[in-house]
């Protein structure tokens, strides 16, 4: 049993499955919530799967049809793709619950396809082995998403989708200069090749820098971040949460691959990592004062996902010297921020749906009547300001462990900072809830799985705070942040 | 199955569950609410008194979960967390009692209780971590717990007052992280330790940074604690209805600070080496500041919650100079303030809360006389007072008879006058509302009178400050008992902090 | 100076090309246009360095890429065109909305 | 047999008034107050000595009657009867909301006196001190009230320094009843320290010249078993407790003694002076206890002096306190039945009024400075240079109210300090 439950590919089945589903909700509109569902349990259950096979027998390897490199397509899993993978099956599970109450009749039609293409898309690029790959991969979740962005429709969310496509290709299109650029160089588009190959050299530096932009760009990390808000606030609630929570992670995954297998051991000069750092800790700043701003909730979700998106580059500067417990940090940060911030943009749409609008300061009728999508709002508020316990709490212990190690006190400080601006934005929506407000307002019901699926992830995001250790002895799994080096 | 190493865990548990529980309930199933608000909190008197036992015949309750690599969850009894535990487990019975009394028929009572079990069970997190970042999480968690209660009123001023709240609050939560992630960067741990243990093998050159560490530290326990000029959020977190204040004057907020100081000097730094450090001296000097402020700004409030708030900030810092002054008798002093003032405080804020309920008097100029019209209110409202202003034998009397012994053992005399000061002033925002209350004539209507019938007011508000007034004189009269706060003090003193 | 080489440059003068008028412009049409001559610039770099090695046949490795590019490009174009006629019907202009407004 | 009656009869005496200070109890029975004299009265007809250990009581507690204890219970008994005679002719105690206080100061009373340590004794007399104030304002009218004010101020600041005292003591010895006190204190570094502030805590308590001003006030303006049980209860509680805690007879104080010997006699003088003056019949018998309690204290600086003789005469001194509390309140008894009319409520004596005016300025003024040290950085910075001015004026109005300067009271005030100084440097 155990030997065949093995032998299944299930990385393929990872891609294969979702974009099979997509198309079959495509051709068979009617039954579209219960095929979607399906189609996302069965991706969650691969995903467990090949969880199984990476714990049992190491990192996972596949040359699918047996072409290997440079002309075939390489799947490669370690302990941080299999993370990747998990926080985008659970997140994906309940975004999808979340939907099937969410959407009328006439948008599921067009929400599943989507969405299964973008999961499918995720997958493959968590799985990607390859810099091109990653080029098809970013692109068909790219449009994946635009589309779905567009289907709220309106003024607001075409302009934001329009927004988003431009900066996404724009993105694209630098990323793939950037690999072709490399290609030259080098001969490979294979990360494991590339990161034995690379040799500093002007080629290098201009990829480097290509490729970074490309990718800053699609990370939307400040000042690149322009595109974000609109688009994030305007798209319909689970989109913004799909949006937040999965497709500005997988550009930093593919960064943070980048970075650690080629760019990391070449480049010595630490400036590009400061710069980075730098940029960051502007976000953070940046982003939590605008969201501190903010009047409508979605915004203020969206400019929340800006300063938290800095966090994540603040590792860059520290891992100089305290690698692993920067990355750890870092990928800790997203993946909590992943759940969290899911689970805010569903409650934000519970609000919505319920309330009819989402201006703050009219909100204490609403959340007054929604105790459990308050209670997600708060939770997942927990993580974001990194208050114990919660994952975003372990996250920024361990950034600042590494930080206070190096004695980055200018690090520290927005790290400080960032949580307490944090703090004034969740709680300026969270004081509405305890107001004495009359209930006159005219209201629809929310349906139970809307609320549950925000309480579970946010949830999600709390348990988080205590399973440190498994998780991340489960991203040591091959050694994904390359040197195994003591700790403190 | 040794249970032993799950006692601490079930203690928490005990309220826990419950709360979450309640959060579920629907609004109008009092009995059952009450049913499981009451039997938690027997549950946890019993397992509190079952480890007390335990622990005085020298036993070890020790709960420990993997938090992070290296870094453990610890939750662990010894002498000094049970007698904070067995504070919050007492006191949170009694002001279940009182708080199912005065909110009778008002909304929303199922997301109190909920948060009012959670603020219990952040508490005894706090009282029972065994770590610096296990107390850390409780601590941060009892600000979220807390704040849904100090807004429960829902009124603007209620808003106003805990925005107030947390942005004190989790700025100094901001700083008790740096501190704490600072020291482990140093240390490589973070485990209370008895004379701490853990720092006296760090090399000199890091001693400017363990002092900044330990303002770090005690600013962010400062800030719940209350010490000047941290204090600003704890009058104006006077909205909250009386429960809620009687609570977080006497056993969670302030007592959670004024405990965290107690860990900091005595368990992360340990006491010879802060005093090497040379930070226990400003430490004292500025628990005597905060002890004569308090008092001097209590003197000018006329709203009764107010003035007694005030008086918290000064009270409070009773048991921060006790640890400060750091010779054996003081600390007695400083930790068995610790339930003395929570036993004193909570009794006048239930009294202040049941002027308001039955009479609707907010104010001290409204006082007039009403102890005529509620003379056993009142009656436990004398000892309080009394009882602050350190008379004989109440226990605020025994507080200052050791902080003064302790003074005087170390030779720091200065903190007599600050005693006397305090007392003084004690003396003259207390004196003047018992001279109200007892000798003036009662106005010809109250503001705001409801009708209990023939009984001065429900039972439920009246039986709590009786209780609580009789503890607090009894803790006084009774001091030299086994099992008495102050015996108890003396063990944690000989046992924790003072290890031959 | 090899003939590849220039190649690559031309395509790299494209791409700025595309870049800067994708900047300047407001009309998404020119935007969208934009973006396709930044991607014929980028296929050119891929075709002209596909001759890196000195051999007479060039490496297939960037040529397909450039298939699978140009399939991407297509559909992307194709997904703009298609908002760029929503938002005109909506909007009655075929350009980016201005930040968003408070209300709706 | 005995000593177990002795044991139940002594906790009664003190435990009996306490129980009956609650109202349901008192007003259901008839003679109340009588009644709870009753214990202590049989206490003073039985023969021999007894004592009671209650060691878990407080810091250790014990009661004890004897010979000396006798006096002084003997006389305390005989006032209280008498003022629970006079102020309560109906049998049923109903409604008077002073009755508890009553009780209280009783208990407080009856307590200090039986107490055999220094903290017991301390506890007691603070309860009959707060208690008393219960019973000098049942009348409430303006000067009561101000009259009562006074006291209490008087007996916070004396019950803070004997606090200190206390302190100070139990630094010096473990065991705190009066005699290991005694012994432990003549020897101790603080003793100096310890000798002032007891001195001038009882002073204040027992309205001892200069801090006779209480003692006058509320003399004039309560009604008549009050001013009864004003010399039982503080004055001459406050000259046993003097006669308890001071190192008498162990050791040569030098220097301080002559000083307490002379602030005695002066103090004697200056009321023989008044008496000489031929003040109101009234007013008389505050003015006897003026001067008998600085006769009493220049005993006790003599006595300071040498403790020789202080042994031989010791046991003169409780006989002394004990006669000097029934004269004085036979004293009271009888000039107050003399001018039992309506107009005997006299009005304020104009000294009386300016001191009143002086206190209550400078409480006033206190709490401006306070109010604006604390408060006033923000309108200091903001108020113009002709408003700054102004405050400093009026903050040096107080100093020169019409003829204040030439007043008593100022000297009295300059008195104290010069006093306290003195206690500091002699510390």
């Amino acid at each position: 049993m155990g030997a065949m439950f093995t032998t299944i590919p299930w990385a393929s089945a990872l891609i294969l499955l979702p974009l099979a589903g997509g198309m079959i909700c495509f051709l068979w509109p009617r039954m579209v919530n219960a095929l979607g569902l399906i189609t996302v349990f069965a991706t969650a259950l691969s995903v467990i799967g090949l969880g199984w096979q990476i714990i049992n027998d190491g990192v996972y390897h596949h040359p699918i049809g047996g072409w290997g490199a440079p002309l075939g397509i390489d799947l490669y899993a370690d302990g941080l793709s299999l993370l990747m993978l998990s926080m985008t099956a659970l997140v994906g599970i309940c975004i999808s619950i979340y939907s099937t109450a969410y959407f009328k009749r006439e948008h599921t039609t067009r929400f599943w396809p989507l969405w299964l293409f973008l999961l499918g898309a995720l997958n493959a690029l968590f799985l990607s082995a390859d810099i091109f790959n990653v080029y098809v991969t970013f692109e068909l979740m790219g449009l994946a998403a635009v589309a779905l962005v567009a289907l709220a429709g309106g003024r607001d969310a075409l302009g934001g989708a329009m927004r988003y496509l431009l900066a996404a290709l724009l993105g694209s299109l630098a990323y793939l200069l950037g690999v072709a650029l490399l290609y030259h160089g080098f001969g490979t588009v294979d990360i494991a090749l590339l990161s034995q190959r690379v040799e500093p050299s002007p080629v290098l530096w201009a990829t480097l820098g290509l490729m970074s932009a490309g990718l800053l760009l699609k990370t939307a990390l400040f000042p690149l971040h322009f595109w974000l808000p609109p688009a994030h606030a305007s798209a319909p609630a689970p989109v913004s949460a799909l949006l937040s929570a999965l497709v500005v992670k997988a550009s930093f995954y593919i960064l943070l691959r980048l970075w650690l297998e080629i760019f990391e051991p070449v480049v010595d000069d630490k400036s590009v990592a400061s710069l980075l750092g730098l940029l960051g800790a502007a976000a953070v700043i940046w982003g939590s004062v605008q969201a501190l701003r903010q009047t409508r909730l979605k915004l203020l979700i969206a400019y929340s996902t800006v300063a938290q998106i800095g966090y994540l580059f603040l590792a860059f500067p520290l891992a100089a010297a305290a690698g692993v417990t920067a990355w750890s940090a870092a990928v800790y940060l997203a993946v909590s921020h992943a759940l969290a911030k899911a689970a805010m943009f569903l409650a934000a749409g519970n609000l919505i749906h319920f309330g009819g609008h989402d201006r703050i300061a009219d909100l204490d009728r609403v959340v007054q009547r929604l105790p459990l999508t308050a209670g997600a709002f708060a939770l997942a508020g927990v993580s974001i300001m990194g208050l114990p316990p919660s994952g975003g709490f372990i996250g920024k212990w361990l950034m600042l462990e590494a930080a206070l190690t190096q004695e980055r006190w200018d690090l520290v400080a927005v790290m400080i900072l960032g949580g307490l601006l944090a703090g004034a934005y969740i709680f300026k929506v969270l004081g509405y809830a305890f107001t004495q407000a009359d209930i006159t307002h005219e209201s629809k019901t929310v349906p139970a799985s809307m609320e549950w699926a925000a309480l579970l992830l946010a949830m999600g995001a709390i348990l988080l705070g205590f399973l440190a250790v498994p998780v991340l002895s489960l991203v040591g799994i091959g050694d994904p942040f390359g040197v195994s080096e003591v700790r403190p | 199955m040794n249970w032993d190493a799950w006692l601490p865990l079930l203690v928490i548990l005990s309220s826990l569950l419950p709360g979450l529980i309640i959060f579920a309930l629907a609004e109008e199933r009092v009995r059952l609410r009450t049913v499981l608000n009451l039997s938690g909190a027997l549950i946890k008197l019993a397992l509190v008194g079952w480890m007390l036992w335990g622990v005085y015949n020298g036993n070890h309750y020790e709960t420990r979960l993997a938090l992070l690599p290296n870094l453990d969850l610890v939750l662990r009894a010894g002498p000094l967390s049970l007698f904070f535990v067995t504070l919050s487990a007492v006191l949170w019975m009694v002001t279940t009692v009182y708080a199912i009394g005065y909110l009778e028929g008002s909304p929303h009572r199922s997301r109190f209780f909920g948060f009012f079990s959670l603020c219990v069970t952040t508490t005894v997190g706090v009282a029972l971590a065994g770590n610096l970042i296990t107390f850390l999480l409780f601590y941060e968690l009892l600000t979220l717990a807390t704040y849904p209660l100090l807004v429960h009123r829902g009124t603007e001023a209620a808003r106003r007052a805990g925005r107030t709240y947390l942005a004190y609050t989790i700025f100094g939560g901001a700083l008790l992280l740096l501190g704490t992630a600072w020291l482990y960067s140093i240390t490589g741990t973070l485990e209370f330790a008895p004379q701490g243990g853990f720092l006296n093998g760090i090399g000199k050159e890091h001693h400017p940074a363990l002092i900044i560490i330990f303002i770090l530290l005690i600013a962010g326990f400062g800030v719940k604690a209350a010490l000047v000029p941290l204090h600003g959020w704890l009058p104006k977190a006077m909205v909250a209805p009386a429960p809620v204040s009687a609570l977080l004057h006497a056993v969670a907020v302030v007592k959670a600070g004024a405990f965290g100081i107690v860990r900091v000097v005595y368990d992360v730094f340990g006491v010879e080496f802060a005093a090497d450090l040379g930070v226990t001296g400003p430490l004292a000097w500025l628990a005597a500041f905060t002890i004569i402020y308090g008092s001097l700004r209590a003197l000018f409030q006329d709203d009764l919650k107010r003035r007694l708030a005030f008086s918290t900030v000064s009270q409070v810092s009773y048991i921060t100079l006790g640890v400060a002054i750091a010779g054996p008798i003081a600390t007695i002093g400083g930790v068995v303030h610790l339930v003395h003032q929570g036993l004193m405080k909570i009794t006048l804020f239930f009294c202040a809360g049941n002027l308001a309920e039955t009479l609707g008097i907010h104010k001290i100029s409204e006082m007039n006389g009403v102890g005529r019209r509620m003379p056993w209110t009142m009656a436990a409202f004398t000892i309080g007072a009394f009882g602050m202003i350190g008379a004989p034998p109440i226990a605020g009397f025994i507080t200052k008879w050791y902080l003064g012994l302790g003074a005087l053992e170390v030779g720091q005399d200065w903190v007599i006058f600050v005693l006397a000061g305090s007392s003084l002033l004690n003396a003259a925002y207390f004196l003047p509302i018992l001279h109200r209350a007892w000798f003036q004539e009662p106005p010809d209507a109250w503001p705001e009178e409801h009708n209990f019938g023939r009984k001065e007011t429900a039972w439920a508000l009246l039986l709590p400050p009786v209780l609580t007034a009789i503890l607090a004189l009894a803790v006084g009269l009774l001091v030299t008992l086994p099992f008495s706060p102050l015996e108890w003090a003396k063990l944690i003193a000989a046992r924790e902090f003072y290890q031959p | 100076m090899s003939t590849a080489f220039l190649y690559a440059l031309v395509g790299m003068g494209l791409f700025s090309l595309g870049l800067y008028a994708l900047i300047v412009h407001t009309h998404l049409l020119r935007k969208i246009l934009a973006l396709n001559v930044m991607g014929s610039g980028v296929f050119l770099v891929l075709v002209a360095l596909a001759k890196r090695t000195g051999e007479i046949q060039p490496d297939p490795v960037p040529h397909a890429m450039v298939i699978t590019g140009i399939v991407v490009a297509v559909s992307a174009t194709a997904l703009a065109l298609t908002l760029t006629l929503k938002l005109n019907e909506e909007t009655g202009r075929a350009e980016l909305p201005d930040e968003q407004r408070e209300s709706h | 047999m005995n000593a177990d009656i002795y044991a139940i009869l002594l906790l009664l005496v003190v435990a009996w008034p306490l129980l009956l200070a609650i109202p349901a109890l008192h007003s259901r029975l008839p003679w109340s107050r009588h009644l709870a004299i009753i214990p202590a009265a049989m206490l003073t007809v039985l023969p021999g000595d007894a004592s009671l250990e209650l060691s878990w009581l407080l810091f250790g507690t014990g009661f004890a009657v004897n010979s000396e204890t006798r006096w002084i219970l003997l006389m305390t008994v005989a006032i209280w009867f008498t003022a629970a005679t006079l102020s309560k002719p109906s049998m049923r105690d109903h409604g008077n909301h002073a009755t508890p206080f009553f009780f209280l100061t009783l208990t407080g009373n009856l307590g200090a006196i039986l107490a055999t340590d220094l903290i017991s004794f301390f506890s007691f007399a603070t309860l009959m001190g707060y208690s008393f104030y219960g019973l000098l304002i049942q009348d409430s009218n303006d000067e009561v009230r101000r009259a009562g004010r006074l006291y209490i101020i008087f007996l916070v600041v004396a019950d803070l320094l004997l606090f200190e005292a206390l302190l100070l003591a139990a630094f010096t010895t473990e065991d705190l009843r009066y005699e290991a006190v005694r012994e432990a204190m003549a020897g101790a570094s603080s003793l100096q320290f310890y000798l002032w502030m007891v001195l001038i805590g009882f002073a204040l308590k027992a309205g001892v010249w200069p801090a006779h001003l209480w003692l006058l006030a509320t003399y004039r303006s309560v009604q008549r078993s009050t001013a009864l049980l004003l010399m039982g209860v503080p004055v001459a509680m406050g000259l046993l407790g003097a006669v308890r805690w001071l190192p008498l007879g162990e050791f040569d104080i030098q220097g301080t003694s002559e000083v307490i010997q002379i602030m005695g006699i002066v103090a004697f003088l200056y009321a023989a002076q008044k008496l000489i003056r031929r003040p109101a019949l009234k007013i008389l018998p505050a003015w006897i206890t003026i001067a008998v309690t600085g006769m009493f204290i220049a005993a006790l600086g003599a006595g300071l002096a040498h403790p020789a003789i202080w042994r031989q005469y010791e046991y003169l001194s409780y006989p002394f306190i004990a006669f000097m509390g029934i004269l004085l309140a036979t004293l009271t008894f009888f000039t107050s039945r003399l001018q039992d009319s309506p107009q005997s409520i006299n009005l304020p004596s104009p000294r009386m009024a300016a001191f009143h005016l002086w206190v209550a300025r400078c409480f006033n003024t206190l709490q401006r400075w306070t109010k604006e040290s604390l408060f006033g950085f923000q309108s200091y910075w903001s108020s113009t240079w002709l408003k700054t001015l102004k405050q400093i004026q009026r903050m040096l109005d107080w100093q020169k109210p019409e003829g204040f300067v030439g007043e008593w009271s100022a000297r009295i005030t300059l008195f104290v300090l010069v006093g306290l100084a003195l206690a500091w440097l002699a510390a």
